[in-house]
């Protein structure tokens, strides 16, 4: 009945050739099954890191099996090198928060989701979706690169501060840090142009009858992470060229000898940080309450409250950056203002976690894989969200802040969060993405094994934390007040390898099934959502005609359904009318 | 799939409810734009804090810069905004594309085609102001490491320490060359972007008072460019 | 093995501790509600032929309560901690007859300047000493911190300590020992590939072994 | 439709993952020619007037792997005072008066630098443009290498545990590149870079010999890391040997 006037050219289907459909393709689909494929090598990456970290930790000094592959600048004798570890940790970092989780999280599930269910052909600027692709794994390859330049990656932490960073007679690090500067330049750019992409298809594009409070939790949470990119990403910009024209140009802006400020780095870093830090959550909390509200067959409870939460967090997520500059020498007066307004961020993810459990309250809970890895983001997530009052709270934060219970707060809140969440959503539209559904007994097994390890690898985290463990150092048995807790370091190495061995139980289901899984009916998780009235895999186009949207994306066991306990929202009632669209702006303009 | 009907493409789709009623190119431009206020406050933000925190005292104006030429060179960019409203009023209210003759007016009522190019030239002519200012400062010795050793403003700055701000001309040079390079690099893509339009959109006439969706947009951009360089003129040059 | 935080060695342990183990009741008791909830709702309300979920979208009052709660906790929390904040961290706080050493801190070692027998810092008969931090017990030091490269931070598990240095700036963290011995000094912020290398020892001594130690350094000999 | 994804997306990976750098850069060996067994030979001996100054001792107490290796309390080395006054450590080299377009090979074996005892042997000493410097660590403790120039290019190795050794070489020539350690701030050794194999480093009793000199008229010159620099013109008939001794102005 009322279309965009440019639809992309799939209208008159001539055939597209392999490379305009499968490699520079503009459908969102394609691009999000792109940025899957991509982000999830780039876990990989993190997480072998990850492994050699805990190998240094768990048995310092003792020669790394596999480590004879390494050039001698990185590992003598097997040994890791202090400079080679501490790149370890920074590389770690940089690779999962912005190339792994981010991607993952907006990059696949936005670019899916979006226009799926929000009942639209395709992304307001189709194109501009191909180039934050594009630009998301250039930057992917210049950080790559930056591994096997002289003197390597970076040394100084995913943070990066400042005069470490900015010095490379202090660092050692040359073009490592310039490749990892204008590798974030790139990724910035990418970012910017995907996320005000969602933006416009979530503001014009909505289907007839998608009003604002019909839109599913997923797609708010994907909105407002997205304006949040918008406004975030571009300070890391700023910054990391300031950083950039530091080490080449021989600009002072983080040089105090030449009247630079070395604070002033940590200040731009972390005004970008932590909302940085809420667009690695919030897509996680969206896609998490729409699975919970389909595994307990019950409405979300509170919608309006969730929706509000979302926000909450957002504008909260502005101004609480101080939180992570306490000990930095910052004046006490602002770390006394930003606990106060860290402690108040606490409240909206309170909110959300007992609503998530008002949900599940009497539902009827179908324990499908995705359902119960949302019930685990739940559950550690609250872990993670609770450890994380114990540094809002400034003189707690005193012993505590750049030791391993920040370490393990991270973990929690971004594997047992984040992680949790993809791995139920990347198993809840793998039948929309695939056509096929993923093995429900190996993703049973894959869960409960990566949540008991995961357990066993980050709580332990705490302890040697609250013992004073600091970050970042090569070999804590230096130090006689850590050599008594050294036996949990081992313990958490051994556990971490296991857990990065779990791993692979969930790759090879997810590669397994692209061919073998069973084939996915129409609507496997019997949901409401508008991405289910298509076939799987979801058509390029997606609809014919844009669909109509009649209820709400949560009316699970709705009186009306009679004996199903779900209503899509595209399913047209006897009783229920054609939405008639908003009437136009005046004049058009 | 559905032939799709040319509706008015300069109105929004039809959104389930009142969205921002602003079609999907405007709000995309608005919400770069937003971004790019990030980017700007950044790097002036950080200059604010360097300034005031800055050891020494801060070079007087007019002392390295040469503030007559620049206030010369921002009055050229705001006139290229006066050029690009008037180049989206031609086709906006439907006027010929190019010079047409209007009785008993000294100078014709130039269309879409006239005030596209003189924006092209002012900001082409802007950039390369701002080029040749580079040039002639980095000759002086003025770079985004502070003074050369042995250059001309070197030797000023020994004599006159106060006024050349000889303690801080590092973060000086920092934040000088940093801030009016992005702007320039942004009215660079600016002028490349008007010219792609020049030569696809607006020579082949495929615009029209129905549709001039690629107009507005870049006239936006400029807009905001221009803005951005009247904040950096002022708190660069002038104080 | 240590399950705990390190043993109190400075007057601050004792607020800090109690606050660490005030949010831990708080957190805990918080974290029971949600994990016991959790796994009662899992048990209760799993999927059984013939049953159907409760149809409800929610009520305000439970988003009341569950916004009030936390938040009231919180607003508490915050005014209990900023009392001990202001008490550490504030310039204003060093106590007046605190000792001051110089401290110093330099791509992986930190170096300790102290005042020496006039007991003023910065006359001529100061000498610096490389990591090795020398405290009296039980008397107020206040440790003027600088750094010479990078930041590196400044931090004494025991003494519940932690301050970076911050090069281009001077910052004081002030502390009181309470128990004699030797601890250790760490570097907190990374700093290099020398980072956790960069450990100074601790002596916390009586004031005659101060006394004695200080007058055996000014005559220039090394233990 | 998954098929072609699947191996598409494989083909991807591939991509990105770039093949490691080529390790091992052959340095390709310059004709030279052979140095003259027999040429002339520069003998001397240093000395240094007034007291000599006492070092700075230094306390290991840190690192007890070090201590233990010392009886007594070790001092820094900055003036190494033989017997009569005679002045150790110091770098003799001949500055200028090599004959042009003559050019040295270098020697095959390299010059090992021990780290044992948290100090440096030898404190000072000389290396020839592309022969390898072999830094051994013989300390159970991380010892960081940072080499301080301004022609060559500076490097900073770490070597956390025993028998680690990293060889490094030099491509321009320089006198004096500086040699220390981060992690002990007291170790310092001072490296002279030449083109050619005429240079020496005065012993315990302060004298040097420079051998195999061609006919010319050499400056020498004599490098104290403390009391700075003499020079010194000596010149070589045929091969017959010559003294220089310098005398340093202790301070």
């Amino acid at each position: 009945m009322t279309t965009v006037a440019h639809t992309p050219t799939q209208a008159h289907h001539e055939p597209m050739s392999f490379w305009r459909k499968y490699i520079f393709s503009t459908d969102h689909k394609i691009i999000g099954i792109q940025f899957l494929f991509v982000s999830l090598f780039f876990l990989l990456v993190g997480g072998l890191l990850a492994m050699q970290i805990r190998w240094q930790l768990g048995f310092p000094g003792k020669p790394m099996p596999g480590g004879g592959i390494l050039p001698e600048t990185m590992v003598v004798n097997g040994v890791i090198l202090p400079e080679y570890y501490v790149q370890l940790v920074s590389m770690h970092g940089t690779f999962m928060v912005f190339f792994a989780i981010m991607p993952l999280l907006v990059g696949v599930y936005a670019n899916f989701l979006i226009p799926l269910k929000i009942g639209t052909h395709d992304m307001a600027f189709p194109r501009i979706n191909m180039a934050s692709f594009w630009l998301a794994l250039l930057a992917g390859l210049i950080m790559t690169a930056s591994f096997f330049v002289p003197n390597g990656p970076i040394r100084s932490g995913w943070t990066n501060y400042a005069p470490l960073a900015a010095r490379p007679d202090l660092s050692g690090v040359t073009v490592g840090q310039m490749l990892w500067c204008v590798s974030i330049v790139v990724l910035g750019l990418s970012s910017v142009l995907g996320s005000l992409n969602y933006i416009t298809t979530v503001i014009n594009l909505r289907a007839p009858g998608m009003t604002w409070f019909r839109m599913p939790l997923s797609v708010w949470a994907l909105f407002i992470t997205a304006i949040l990119g918008v406004l975030a990403l571009p300070v890391l910009q700023g910054a990391a060229i300031m950083l950039l024209f530091d080490n080449v140009l021989g600009t002072h802006f983080f040089d105090p000898v030449a009247g630079g400020q070395a604070l002033l780095w940590q200040h731009l870093f972390w005004f970008f940080g932590h909302p940085e830090v809420y667009i690695l959550i919030l897509p996680a909390m969206g896609m998490v309450s729409d699975i919970i509200a389909n595994g307990s067959r019950k409405p979300i409870f509170g919608y309006h409250s969730m929706v509000f939460a979302i926000i909450g967090i957002a504008f909260l997520g502005w101004i609480v950056w101080g939180h992570h500059m306490f000990m930095s020498g910052m004046n006490p007066t602002l770390g006394s203002t930003f606990m106060v307004s860290t402690l108040l961020i606490a409240v909206p993810s309170a909110i959300k976690v007992f609503n998530w459990m008002g949900t599940m309250w009497r539902g009827n809970l179908r324990f499908h894989v995705p359902m119960l890895n949302a019930i685990g983001f739940v559950s550690m997530f609250t872990i993670g969200g609770l450890s994380g009052i114990f540094m809002a709270a400034t003189p707690v934060d005193i012993p505590l802040h750049d030791t391993q219970f920040i370490v393990a707060h991270i973990h929690y809140v971004l594997f047992g969060g984040s992680l949790f969440a993809l791995f139920a959503a990347m198993t809840y539209w793998y039948p929309k993405m695939f056509g096929r559904l993923m093995s429900e007994p190996l993703g049973k097994i894959h869960f409960v094994l990566t949540f008991i390890f995961y357990n066993l690898t980050f709580f332990p985290m705490h302890i040697i934390g609250m013992g004073g463990q600091m970050r970042r150092i090569y070999d804590p048995t230096i130090y006689t007040f850590l050599k008594p807790q050294q036996p949990l370091n081992v313990f958490i190495s051994y556990a971490a390898f296991a857990l990065f061995a779990t791993q692979f139980l969930f790759a090879f289901n997810f590669l397994w099934s692209l061919k073998f899984g069973k084939k996915a009916p129409q609507n496997p998780w019997e949901d409401n959502g508008m991405e289910w009235s298509l076939p799987n895999p979801a058509p390029h186009g997606n609809w014919e005609k844009t669909p109509n949207v009649y209820r709400g994306p949560y009316e699970f066991s709705a009186p009306e359904a009679g004996d199903k306990d779900y209503l899509p929202q595209y399913l047209k009632l006897p009783t229920d009318r054609d939405p008639v669209p908003a009437p136009l702006p005046a004049g058009g303009h | 799939m559905q032939t799709p009907t040319v509706t008015d493409a300069m109105r929004p789709p039809y959104p389930a409810e009142p969205g921002a009623g602003v079609y999907s190119n405007k709000l995309g431009m608005w919400v770069f734009l937003a971004s790019d206020v990030m980017f700007f406050t950044a790097l002036i933000g950080s200059y604010i804090v360097l300034r005031f925190g800055a050891p020494g005292e801060w070079a007087k104006p007019g002392a390295v810069l040469n503030v007559p030429l620049t206030g010369l060179n921002t009055f050229l960019l705001i006139c290229s905004s006066v050029s690009m409203v008037k180049a989206y009023a031609a086709i906006a209210d439907g006027k010929k594309y190019f010079l047409r003759k209007v009785p008993g007016k000294m100078l014709q009522d130039g269309g879409l085609k006239f005030w596209l190019l003189v924006t092209i030239i002012c900001g082409a002519g802007f950039v390369s102001v701002q080029l040749v200012e580079y040039i002639k400062l980095v000759g002086h010795g003025f770079t985004p490491s502070g003074y050369r050793e042995g250059s001309l403003l070197a030797e000023h700055a020994l004599a006159d320490p106060l006024k050349y701000g000889a303690g801080v001309a590092g973060l000086y040079g920092s934040t000088f060359f940093t801030m009016t390079g992005f702007h320039g690099f942004h009215v660079t893509c600016g002028v490349i972007s008007m010219l792609y339009l020049y030569f696809t959109k607006v020579l082949p006439e495929k615009y029209s008072p129905q549709d001039y969706r690629g107009i507005e947009v870049i006239g936006l951009y400029w807009h905001f460019v221009d803005l951005v360089w009247i904040i950096l003129f002022t708190i660069v040059y002038l104080i | 093995m240590r399950w705990w935080l390190p043993d109190a060695g400075s007057t601050f342990a004792g607020p800090i501790d109690t606050l660490f183990l005030a949010i831990l009741i708080i957190t805990g008791i918080a974290l029971v509600i949600v994990e016991v909830g959790l796994i009662t709702f899992v048990i209760r309300y799993r999927a059984r032929p013939g049953r159907k979920a409760f149809y409800t979208h929610g009520s305000t009052r439970a988003e009341v309560i569950w916004t009030a709660i936390p938040a009231v906790t919180m607003v508490a929390l915050g005014l209990i901690s900023n009392h001990y904040w202001v008490l550490i961290k504030d310039k204003k706080s060093v106590p007046p007859n605190a000792y001051h050493l110089g401290v110093h801190a330099k791509q992986f070692e930190w170096q300790v300047t102290y005042p020496g027998p006039d007991g003023k810092l910065g006359t001529a008969d100061d000498f610096t000493v490389r990591n090795q931090l020398h405290v009296i017990v039980n008397q107020p030091f206040a440790v003027e911190l600088s750094s010479e490269d990078v930041v590196h931070s400044f931090f004494v598990p025991e003494w519940r300590l932690k301050q970076d240095a911050v090069p281009g700036m001077q910052i004081t963290a002030w502390f009181e020992a309470t128990k004699t011995g030797e601890f250790e000094l760490g570097c907190a912020e990374l700093c290099g590939m020398g980072h956790y290398k960069m450990r100074a020892r601790v002596f916390v001594h009586t004031p005659d072994e101060y006394k004695a130690w200080v007058a055996q350094q000014a005559a220039g000999g090394s233990e | 439709m998954n098929g072609r994804i699947f191996s598409v997306v494989g083909g991807m990976f591939l991509l990105t993952v770039c093949s490691k750098g080529d390790r091992s850069a052959v340095q390709a060996a310059p004709p030279r020619t052979e140095v003259s067994a027999a040429g002339g030979t520069i003998t001397g001996k240093v000395k240094f007037t007034g007291a000599a100054p006492k070092n700075p001792a230094i306390d290991m107490s840190e690192e007890a792997a070090c201590k233990a290796k010392y009886p007594t309390t070790p001092t820094e080395e900055n003036v190494v005072a033989g017997a009569a006054n005679a002045l150790a450590n110091v770098f003799v080299y001949v500055k200028s008066g090599v004959p042009a377009g003559q050019t040295f090979p270098a020697p095959a074996t390299s010059v090992v630098l021990d780290q044992n005892g948290c100090r440096y042997h030898p404190h000072v000493f000389g290396i020839m443009v592309g022969q390898g410097l072999e830094i051994l660590n013989s300390d159970p403790v991380l010892h960081n290498i940072k080499a301080i120039a301004k022609a060559n290019r500076p490097f900073n190795v770490s070597q956390p545990s025993a028998g680690m050794k990293t060889t490094r070489t030099f491509a321009a020539p320089e006198v004096m590149v500086n040699l220390e350690c981060n992690v002990h701030g007291w170790m310092h050794a001072y490296l002279g870079v030449r083109p050619d194999p005429f240079f020496a480093v005065t012993g315990p009793d302060g004298s040097f010999s420079i051998k195999g000199l061609p006919p010319g008229t050499y400056t020498i010159e004599a490098w104290h890391e403390k009391f700075g620099t003499q020079t010194a013109t000596v010149t070589i008939a045929a091969t017959e040997s010559k003294t220089a001794h310098f005398t340093f102005a202790a301070h």
